[in-house]
């Protein structure tokens, strides 16, 4: 991040307007019936949001490629975490035999 | 190279002794930081999976007792803190420009902002308290009658908002110290580097935020009527 | 404060003298020495643990002690060993010391932060020396719940408390090492120029920095649930115990690597210097602990074969348990290799080194049994178990950490060991070892069950075998103990390079001047690249 | 003085799991030998000399990393695939194993037969036979283990686990509580007694054994009074609980779950948990009316339930017809892929 970059008040204010349009949207949607699909679109959605503060307000679109592989390797590892987890708590019931 | 850092900073840069550069010290602080907060996501990771897990088995319970919270004030908070990450942002700006003033009333506007979400947040957890919705003996949720499972969400749900919390408080007391150092004139525009440092801090909090709304308060007002 | 000392040269030991200079000291080296200290005092508490444990098991009635003791004392012998003493051992001891000056830095990238490393490991040891003081905890160091919310009445929540704390001196050590690796390297020193105990550190700390969080907020889940009652784990609560496990396993398993791979960057630096070899194949050994790190995360499920975790889930982790084997294979066969037309030398550390290959040999590939679903079935929660680790941790781990020791104690203190004993107790320390934990494969495979007070008698003959060894690997350990503080006054004095080792902490005096280096270093071979220290002594200073 | 160095083998999968470890032991040796040696010999072989000698350096060898990354990898799946298979078929008791319950408590073995008989840290099965334990504990995790069958499994408190084995051998074997279970861990221990059919038959009926566990549960079951509300005809407020075992039931919040021990156990301490389909949450807890060991009998007797002839298809609209026409002890019906309940986890 040495290489320094300014960004303009304008960007900043169009990307926190986003923020507050897609909180909106986030929540309206949440009272419209959707069946499976409210927690992907709710996550669809937060994911969008945070992109926009982590490439904005973090600079992570200025950063270096460090930065950002160190970005993506925690969110990577929050996956692995999820994952291999949820292969557990998910299957325990395949297998009529309780318990297993 | 040392000493000509400082000649060319002046006293307001404080590249310390171990660093050639104040570009090497900077790239260090902000990659030490950038650590600092995949480590954070590790930590609340942890409860994530709690949540994960206990949803994919107790949906509906999860769902009744996610009901209970008020959506629209939890909307109104999600508002207020990316208020809180614009204004910071701002500061951060400010801070690249050398403009003192500016910062400092961003980073002030920052800090209030701050302290209205954790009012609201106060306020919604007495109201929990008063609906016996705290977690513990006296724990009831009306009409789920395993309270068990229904208790799980209001740990997690305290567990989460309440670490949350806890990162907000110490951000504002971040906020704090860096009004007092930039009155102080400590930073300029060579030298801002513990502005921009809170400023992720602040805006890792608020995207752990952007999460918790949706999967706390949102993702299950439909369901099946418990 | 400064005295100059008239015919010596002014070196980190002697630039400031008194309490305050260290306690305040920012300087990576002596934080170095106070983690010498502080780890040095817990593992010969956790030794005294392991002592009694030892003695108790020497009759099948459970006599010595009563359960409830002995229960404490396996649990406070668990966690002492892992979390106060090997954990920070060799990184936070002989990394903290060394890793900077190896890439030629002056220092650490922030050295406020590692002395904070430092307090934080303290105060957590005085948290769980205030629990063994107050009472003890008797949980095993794996915590499981609902035992350890519910049920236990012992003090886990001062322990669970103590190790919290160390677990952030322990990450924040690790990002220290990642900024350091990565913004303070010397001009020259590239990637592939580092030395293989840096690479092995790097790895190191990108599992601390990963997966201690996880820890942390597992404990702080733990501690909610035992003290305000919140149901997270407790079915009776409405949680499930085996989240907690999985919570718990996804640092613990990694957190082996953590003990494990400092000890391999420690062995490959010693290989190197006593074979006068670059490590064959440098690449590869270098990858190697990088991928280590990175599959270790994906594997911790193999601690869950017969916890009531689904399954499946069981067949993928013990699948993706092989896959971590390939690089610590790796690695071995690379050391075995760089040994073939090399010009061995005898001295100590490498007699270690050779020590941890063998013991390390064993104890991973009975970790393969351990991970193979059929088997693990029947020796889970045996002594099969324990023999397992104490054969990475002790046999391996605690060799390349002595090793180490022996091989930097000259740059440390400016001193040499006494050689003659330090091979005696090298010796006796492998024999004393193997006569400990061998039994204990046998015990295991028979079902002698781990954490127990009173046994079957039949098991009788084993447990002599392994308590008599234990009292001579008690004796081992007390030996360097005595020679090496023996030496601080009356030890040769050191030259710059004792073992014409190219690394560039020896490019330097010993001890080394505050700043590492009194002309900072410029990289221009590879590493291990021995033409240059051989034959003519190049001496610093 | 005894010193044995393998454990007698005494149930159809001990040979097995010995078989595995000799595989796993020969590997093992093998690479032990082979680095030994090698180490050995160079350290011999190319001993200093000289403080001056400086060797050739040699940098490496990309076929040979891959030769002994390769060779490696191709055991250790080996071993994964053996011992997986081998795993599997531990987890799968067959469907005629003689069902016996066991109830973890610290620091004492409570077990129950279907004939009624109780024992406690003692248990008498046939030689011969297999037997499937079906486990629970009533405070913390405890872990059944009999080293002389090779098998272990962890007892949890708030669910079902089951071991299942099938003893070769006459004898006396040691049962241990292999999960760290607080003070008296190491005394909870016990002993299997494998007997002859014959001597196991004399047995059974020598114990004065109050009533099968069916029958007991079919007292309680009037006693606690579920009688009233599940009525055999159907007319109760509650379902018909008859032939439900095995069955999918479907819920009143749209999900599916496997009517088995864990469900039986759910509803009755957690009845709202899962409502059926149809039915109202009336169903009151009976959380701290019935123990471990009353949840068991309760769960023998409604498996123990058929279907009385000539009444309607039991359970009302809210449940499916059973996918296939297996008998309702038969647990190979296609599992329930995509449920998300925990009384089906
Ligand atoms: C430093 C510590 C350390 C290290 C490095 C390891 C390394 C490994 N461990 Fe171990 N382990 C522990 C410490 C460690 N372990 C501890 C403390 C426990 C018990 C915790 C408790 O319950 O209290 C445990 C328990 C444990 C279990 C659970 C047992 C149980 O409770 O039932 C398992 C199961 O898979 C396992 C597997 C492995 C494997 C596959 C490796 C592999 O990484 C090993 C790889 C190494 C090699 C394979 C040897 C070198 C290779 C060759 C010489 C070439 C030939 C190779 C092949 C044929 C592949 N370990
Ligand atoms: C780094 C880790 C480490 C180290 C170095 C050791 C070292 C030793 N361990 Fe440890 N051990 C563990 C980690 C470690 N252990 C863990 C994690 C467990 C599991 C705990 C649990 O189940 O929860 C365990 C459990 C464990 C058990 C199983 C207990 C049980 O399940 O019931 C046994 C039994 O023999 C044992 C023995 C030993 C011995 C003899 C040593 C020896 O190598 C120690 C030798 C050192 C000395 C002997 C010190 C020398 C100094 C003195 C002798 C002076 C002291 C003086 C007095 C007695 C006054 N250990
Ligand atoms: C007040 C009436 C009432 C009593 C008393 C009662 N039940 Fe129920 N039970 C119900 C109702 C209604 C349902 C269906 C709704 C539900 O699942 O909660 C039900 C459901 C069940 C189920 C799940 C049935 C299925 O088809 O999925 C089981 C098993 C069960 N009860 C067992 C028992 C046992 C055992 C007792 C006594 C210890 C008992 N019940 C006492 C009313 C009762
Ligand atoms: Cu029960 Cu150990
Ligand atoms: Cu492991």
């Amino acid at each position: 991040m040495s290489a320094q970059h300014i960004d303009s008040v304008k960007t900043y204010a169009w990307v926190w307007i986003a923020l507050l349009i897609l909180t909106g949207v986030t929540t309206g949607v949440a009272y419209i019936d959707l069946g499976p699909f409210s927690l992907p679109v709710a996550l669809a959605i937060a994911v969008g949001k945070m992109l926009l503060v982590a490439l904005f307000f973090m600079h992570v679109r200025h950063s270096n490629s460090l930065t950002k592989l160190v970005v993506l390797g925690g969110l990577m590892w929050l996956g692995i975490l999820l994952l291999l987890s949820m292969a557990d708590f998910v299957t325990r019931g395949w297998i009529r035999i309780p318990g297993k | 190279m040392a000493s000509e850092a400082h000649a060319i900073h002046g006293e307001t840069l404080a590249l310390r002794e171990q660093f050639d550069t104040a570009a090497q010290q900077k790239d260090a602080s902000s990659l030490g930081m950038w650590i600092f907060l995949v480590t954070e996501i590790m930590f609340f990771g942890g409860m994530f999976l709690a949540y994960t897990a206990y949803r994919s088995w107790y949906p509906d319970v999860f769902g009744a007792a996610s009901r209970t919270l008020n959506a629209t004030i939890g909307a109104l908070n999600t508002a207020v803190l990316l208020c809180s990450s614009f204004t910071m942002v701002l500061a951060v700006r400010a801070g690249q420009l050398g403009r003192r003033k500016a910062v400092i009333v961003f980073l002030a506007l920052t800090l209030i902002l701050g302290l209205v979400f954790l009012g609201v947040k106060a306020f919604e957890w007495n109201e929990k308290f008063q609906e016996h919705h705290i977690p513990g003996p006296a724990f009831h949720l009306e009409g789920t009658p395993f309270q068990g499972h229904a208790q799980l969400f209001f740990s997690l749900y305290f567990a989460m908002t309440g670490l949350h919390a806890l990162h907000m408080i110490i951000g504002a007391g971040l906020l704090i110290y860096l009004i007092v150092q930039t009155k102080r004139g400590i930073f300029s525009a060579e030298y801002y580097t513990p502005i921009d440092m809170v400023g992720l801090y602040w805006h890792f909090v608020d995207v752990i935020w952007i999460y918790l709304f949706p999967l706390l308060y949102l993702i299950d007002r439909h369901g099946p009527k418990a | 404060m400064i005295t100059a000392v008239a015919e010596e040269k002014e070196h980190y030991l002697n630039a400031s003298y008194g309490l305050k200079s260290w306690l305040l000291t920012k300087d990576h080296k002596r934080i170095g020495l106070l983690y010498l200290a502080t780890i040095t005092f817990f593992f010969f508490i956790g030794g005294a643990f392991a002592t009694l444990i030892r003695l108790e098991l020497l009759t099948p009635q459970g006599d010595l002690v009563s359960a409830e003791t002995y229960n404490k004392l396996f649990t406070m012998h668990g966690v002492v060993m892992v979390f106060f003493f090997l954990i920070p051992s060799i990184p936070a001891v002989m990394g903290n010391f060394f890793l900077p000056m190896m890439i030629g830095a002056r220092d650490l990238a922030f050295p406020r932060l590692n002395l904070l490393s430092w307090y934080l490991l303290v105060i957590g040891g005085l948290f769980a020396i205030f629990a063994m003081v107050a009472g003890g905890v008797d949980t095993g160091w794996t915590f499981y719940t609902p035992y350890s919310t519910t049920y236990s009445n012992t003090w886990v929540i001062a322990t669970a408390l103590g190790i919290f704390v160390a677990g952030f001196s322990s990450i924040l050590t690790g990002l220290n090492f990642i900024v350091t690796v990565h913004r303070m390297r010397a001009p020259g020193m590239t990637w592939f120029r580092m030395p293989l105990f840096v690479w092995a550190n790097y790895a190191t700390a990108i599992i601390q920095v990963l997966g201690t969080p996880v820890l942390a907020v597992t404990i702080m889940l733990l501690f909610c649930e035992r003290v305000f009652h919140i149901g997270l784990f407790d079915p009776a609560l409405g949680g499930d115990p085996v989240l907690f496990q999985h919570l718990f396993w996804f640092y613990s398993h990694p957190a082996v690597y953590i003990m494990v791979l400092p000890g391999m960057g420690v062995i490959s630096e010693l290989i190197a210097v006593f074979s006068r070899k670059a490590v064959f194949g440098y690449a590869f050994v270098a990858f190697s602990s990088v991928a280590i790190a990175v599959l270790g995360f994906l594997v911790w499920g193999h601690h869950l074969f017969v916890s009531g975790q689904s399954l499946y889930a069981g067949m993928v982790f013990s699948f993706l348990s092989y896959f971590v084997a390939i690089p610590s294979a790796i690695k071995v066969f690379n050391w075995t290799a760089t040994l073939y037309k090399g010009s061995i030398s005898y001295a100590t550390p490498m007699l270690y080194a050779f020590g941890f290959i063998g013991l390390f040999t064993i104890g991973g590939l009975t970790g393969l049994f351990v991970a193979c679903l059929g088997i693990d079935v029947h020796v889970t929660d045996t002594y099969f178990v324990v023999a397992h680790f104490h054969y990475i941790m002790v046999g391996g781990t605690l060799m390349a950490y002595l090793g180490g020791l022996h091989y930097w104690w000259p740059k440390m203190t400016g001193r040499m060991y006494p050689e003659g004993w330090a091979k005696i107790s090298a010796l006796v320390i492998f024999l004393g070892f193997n006569l400990t934990f061998f039994p204990q494969f046998i015990l295991g495979y028979l079902g002698m069950p781990r954490r127990y007070h009173v046994y079957p008698d039949e098991f009788q003959v084993l447990h002599v075998l392994s308590t008599a060894g234990a009292s001579v690997l008690a004796v081992g350990y007390l030996m360097p103990m005595v020679y090496f503080i023996w030496s601080l006054k009356y030890g040769k004095v050191a030259s710059a390079n004792p073992w014409k080792a190219p690394g560039l902490e020896w490019q330097t005096a010993s001890p080394p001047p505050v700043h590492n280096f009194d002309v900072m270093p410029v990289v221009r071979n590879e590493a291990y690249d021995f033409s240059t220290t051989v034959g003519e002594a190049v001496e610093v200073g | 003085m005894q010193f044995p160095l393998m454990p007698v083998q005494a149930s159809t999968i001990s040979g097995e799991v010995d078989h595995l470890l000799y595989f796993l032991l020969a590997v093992a040796v093998f690479f032990i030998v082979v680095i030994f040696a090698a180490i050995f010999y160079f350290a011999i072989r190319y001993r200093r000399r000289s403080d001056a000698e400086l060797p050739e350096p040699v940098h490496g060898s990309v076929p040979l990393e891959i030769l002994w990354s390769v060779i490696p990898f191709g055991l250790t799946m080996v071993m994964f695939t053996w011992g997986a298979s081998l795993y599997f078929r531990m987890n799968r008791p067959p469907d005629n194993a003689v069902q016996i319950y066991a109830v973890g408590k610290q620091w004492m073995w409570k077990l129950q037969h279907m004939e009624g008989q109780r024992e406690i840290n003692e248990l008498h099965v046939p030689v011969g036979r297999p037997i499937k334990l079906t486990m629970t504990s009533e405070d913390v995790i405890h872990s059944f283990y009999v080293p002389a069958f090779r098998v272990k499994q962890d007892v949890l408190p708030g669910r079902y686990s089951t071991i299942w084995f099938q003893p070769t051998k006459p004898g006396k074997y040691h049962l241990f509580c292999a999960e760290y279970c607080g003070t008296k861990h190491s005394g909870m221990t016990g002993w299997i007694y494998v007997m002859e059919p014959q001597e196991y038959q004399a047995w059974l009926g020598g114990g004065a054994a109050a009533g099968s566990l069916a029958d007991n549960g079919q007292k309680l079951f009037q006693d606690l009074a579920c009688a009233n509300c599940h009525k055999l005809d159907g007319t109760g407020r509650g379902p018909n609980l008859a032939g439900q075992f095995g069955r999918t039931i479907q819920l009143s919040s749209g999900g599916t779950v496997a009517f088995n021990e864990d469900y039986i156990r759910e509803s009755v301490l957690q009845p709202a948990a899962k409502v059926v389909s149809g039915y109202q949450a009336i169903m009151p807890t009976f959380q701290g009316l019935v123990t471990e060991e009353g949840l068991v009998q309760l769960v023998e007797y409604i498996k123990s339930l058929t279907p009385a002839s000539g009444s309607t298809p039991p359970g009302g609209s809210g449940v499916t017809p059973p996918p296939d026409k297996q008998a309702p002890n038969q647990r190979q019906t296609q599992p329930s892929v995509g449920t998300s309940t925990p009384g089906n986890r």
